[in-house]
């Protein structure tokens, strides 16, 4: 089953055989400068880098980016306007461009919508540098270096395994019930359509779980699922290139901070 | 041909994630006539049916059901499901409500009939698919094979023209076989035109008056000892010659024998 | 509607963080206190992991004509109760921020505060009172549902609000903008999710 | 039988819930016999398999490999494990990681191997099952056919002496199928017992030598023409006699071909 854009571009990328240490190394590197560098030129130079990385050498298509990238901006845009207008009486200080009743708009709001707008897309793509060419299942498996538990380990990759299982049942049921028509039906007839589809996959969700206890207790599981530690190879190359990405955005920053 | 057409798929193009499964591909289903669909895993063969359908949109081409044409509207999508219905290989995937009446009853009561109108349906379709005694129960406890045939009732209870069966008797054992294409035979009586798509050839030919193999993206379509006997289609489709065709061959009996009394007829009577 | 990326600054990452974490290692310590009882235990609380994921990507049937998903956040508390959903929320979270991108890494803090901590608390708080009270099943389940789904929006409200003031009226003019934004068009939302839950729990009493 | 046995259980009773599906079961199980196991739905044909395998502990009865008794220790079941491995129907049911390669690998680190053997073991068991191609692919983005091998890859890297396989080809297209075989027959030539339960006839003629079909809680074995050409055993667990036998019946060739080969041979050589 197909689902998550993200997810099959993280299977798929010539990226998951690096070290996820490495990978998660420069991708919180961008989300942090992008949170904390200021907005010009620092946010947009950690968007390009994000996205230099994501389309050059991780090899993510375009069109699997901007799939990706729509609900974030979604969101951000969202956030961001409602940031620029003010509400109640202005600060006195402020640099009005328009006003109705008690909304209004200034050169400061403005500002902080791009800023924030800045902050918000160069995080998100920064982020999106491990989560495209990072599964799930790596990413659990490696934290196992943190000295999570394993329990807890365990119950969220068993999760991400489950997960793809009742997905496939929860659309399966949701198109049979619009293959009988309950998109025409009344607005109270489709509330029962979603409780009995919720309602079938939990069941769903306790059988599977059950099954799957048996099945597993066939393969010798007493009480940990252990399986073969990840290996990758470290490349100093990587980690050289990406310490030299984040200080070139920090002396570009420094640069135009100075001299701007 | 000079049959009447129940549906019709003319170049069809489809797929997922930007990945073209069916690139082309056509389909005539004469009313009343049994198609046995084929094709490998992989093949196109389930989008195909999702596309017939109207569950899945094509990119480009055109399904129409008796010569009403499929189209982008909500209406007339309402219209081609109420008369065309499909049901997948997992039952799992399909069955929703507690119990079998309500999952049975679903259909109808979306399509505004009264309550008694709904309950005579749900006696029919429950009767026509041989699980009337499986009414009450709830849908989790019933087996694989009841769950397949309360499945298909569900999808019965829209009295569909066509109705699309995706490996009905995959998983099965020998005697849930033989109720299900018992069920399908009073459902052929009634009037509807069935659609069965399988992986084993013995079947389609045993069963189907036509068979569609899927392949490359494409369909290719004709009488069931055409098609079945065909060695360089079948192989391209990964599919091997049905047993009765392959003895007839081998024994070069020089007739295309559909069950195994055809082929004791063959060998008994004098040439 | 989860916080996106980049949008909290660190300091305030950092709090929420702080703030989220007493709960979720409460509920990391339940979880393991679970799996260690039984090893069917795992697989029952990944099995609900993945539900309350999945839960999330059901569409709700539309009324304002956009589509919107329900929280889940009151069916999983009352389900698996609140310390263990304040870890599986947490986990399911991360799962959306790195699968969906929805969500972010360094906003996973506030994100886990509202919908695996504030949403299930107050969800539950509920479920529990109405049952203190003798009230029917269904009004418990639908009070949970509803609160859980509203307290939910109203915390990320806040939180955003505390991250953006408004220039004039303060961290209450940006409250009243946020909650206009969200809240307000939650509430229809809120009430659907409380009729779900009720639909839910009829459900499972039949099968 | 004067062959050794690897596997032998009699007087198995087992059944859940107070419902008792096995009542005296018993199954004798030569090294290196192929051995077809057939029963209708609902049979206790899975719980058979689940007895043999340790998964499941009858009420009463015994399970011996190589001559040592399955007792109750953890031990002694962790040994017997070891030994026997069971492939449910259903691969879902079995596969809980999301990356092949690390799913195999959970028997082997069970075992408490070095992680370098452990690799040797993932990569052996993938290249018998011919699914060395899917190492590094997630398990949600495989076919059902090659979830089902990479189930079966899962309990072939513990090297079991037996290997219990429930319905292997089910739901599978005919190269799937193919290839299913293809890969028993390897883990054949190395050495491993197999055990087939199936619903299809046709393919327990052809792959057995020996056959055993469950009926009534208890199980009756033999030759595979023997058991499968007797009508009364078959009508009584629901099964039909496989189309090779039933034709050389009808002809009265006096034969029991087990292949279409066979036929051909019987058919065109001169008596």
């Amino acid at each position: 089953m197909r689902l998550s854009s993200v997810d099959d571009a993280a299977w798929a990328s010539p990226w998951r055989r690096r070290r996820v240490g490495e990978k998660a190394a420069l991708s919180l590197g961008l989300v942090l400068t992008a949170l904390v560098a200021p907005p010009w030129p620092g946010t947009v130079l950690v968007s390009l880098v994000a996205l230099a990385a994501i389309l050059g050498p991780a090899r993510i298509r375009p069109t699997v980016l901007t799939r990706v990238m729509t609900p974030p901006l979604v969101f951000i845009l969202i956030g961001a306007a409602s940031v620029a207008v003010g509400l109640g009486a202005p600060a006195a200080d402020s640099r009005l461009l328009w006003q109705w009743g008690p909304l209004s708009l200034s050169h400061e709001g403005l500002a902080r919508c791009a800023a924030l707008t800045g902050h918000g897309i160069a995080g998100a793509l920064a982020l999106m540098v491990l989560a495209t060419t990072t599964p799930m299942v790596d990413l659990i498996t490696s934290c196992r270096r943190l000295r999570i538990p394993d329990p807890l380990l365990e119950v969220a990759s068993l999760t991400y395994r489950l997960l793809w299982v009742l997905l496939t049942t929860a659309i399966g049921i949701r198109q049979a019930q619009a293959a009988r028509l309950c998109d025409a039906a009344p607005l109270r007839r489709r509330i029962e359509a979603t409780g009995d589809a919720v309602g079938a996959v939990l069941v769903r969700s306790w059988d599977q779980a059950r099954r799957l206890e048996e099945g597993l207790a066939g393969r010798g599981y007493e009480s940990s699922l252990t399986t073969l530690p990840l290996d990758r190879p470290a490349s100093t190359r990587f980690l050289a290139a990406s310490a030299t990405a984040l200080a070139g955005i920090w002396a570009l920053v420094w640069l135009t901070v100075r001299h701007g | 041909m000079a049959e009447a057409l129940v549906l019709r798929a003319t170049g069809l193009h489809a797929g997922y994630l930007g990945q073209e499964v069916l690139r082309g591909a056509g389909l005539e289903l004469p009313t009343g006539c049994r198609l046995a669909l084929l094709g490998a895993n992989g093949s196109g063969k389930t989008t195909l049916l999702r596309c017939l359908s109207g569950a899945h949109r094509p990119s480009s081409g055109t399904v129409e059901v008796a010569g009403n044409r499929l189209g982008s509207g909500r209406g007339a999508l309402r219209e081609h499901r109420r008369r065309v219905q499909l049901v997948l290989q997992d039952p799992d995937d399909q069955l929703f409500s507690a119990d079998v009446s309500q999952d049975v009853s679903f259909g109808p009561m979306n399509l505004g009939l009264p309550p008694d109108e709904v309950r005579a349906r749900v006696r029919e379709s429950l009767a026509l698919l041989g699980v009337s005694h499986l009414a009450e129960r709830p849908t989790h406890q019933l087996s694989y094979g009841e769950r397949k045939r309360v499945a298909t009732a569900g999808a019965v209870a829209m009295r569909p023209e066509v109705l699309l069966l995706d490996e009905p008797t995959a998983g099965l054992d020998p005697a849930g076989v033989h109720e299900m294409l018992a069920a399908l035979e009073r459902l052929i009586a009634q009037g509807t035109t069935v659609v069965l798509a399988t992986h084993d050839v013995d079947l389609a030919l045993a069963w189907g008056e036509q068979a569609a193999v899927v392949l490359d993206g494409t369909v290719r379509q004709g009488p069931v000892t055409d098609i079945l006997a065909d060695q360089t289609l079948l192989a391209a489709a990964r599919l091997h010659r049905p047993w009765p065709l392959e003895l007839a061959a081998r024994l070069g009996l020089g007739v295309a024998p559909r069950h195994l009394d055809d082929i004791v007829t063959a060998l008994t009577t004098p040439h | 509607m989860h916080i996106a990326e980049g949008f909290l600054s660190p300091a305030q990452c950092a709090i929420w963080y702080a703030a989220s974490a007493p709960f979720v290692v409460h509920g990391a310590r339940a979880v393991i206190a679970e799996s260690r009882k039984s090893p069917e235990n795992k697989l029952l609380l990944a099995a609900a992991g993945a539900f309350t994921f999945v839960l999330s990507a059901i569409k709700l049937p539309s009324v304002t004509g956009s589509s919107s998903h329900p929280t889940g956040t009151g069916m999983g508390a009352i389900l698996f109760r609140p310390p263990v959903m304040a870890f599986l929320g947490s986990v399911v979270l991360l799962f959306q921020a790195l699968l969906l991108a929805h969500g972010g890494i360094t906003t996973l803090g506030a994100n886990v505060f509202s919908m695996a901590i504030a949403g299930p608390w107050a969800g539950y708080g509920v479920y529990m009172l109405c049952r203190k009270a003798r009230l029917p099943w269904y009004a418990g389940v639908f009070g949970a549902m509803f609160f859980a789904d509203l307290v939910t929006y109203c915390v990320t409200s806040l939180q955003l609000a505390i991250a953006y003031p408004d220039a004039g009226s303060g961290l209450l003019g940006s409250l009243a903008k946020f909650l206009g934004i969200f809240a307000v068009t939650q509430v229809p939302l809120a009430v659907m999710e409380g009729l779900l839950g009720v639909l839910v729990f009829r459900f499972l009493s039949r099968v």
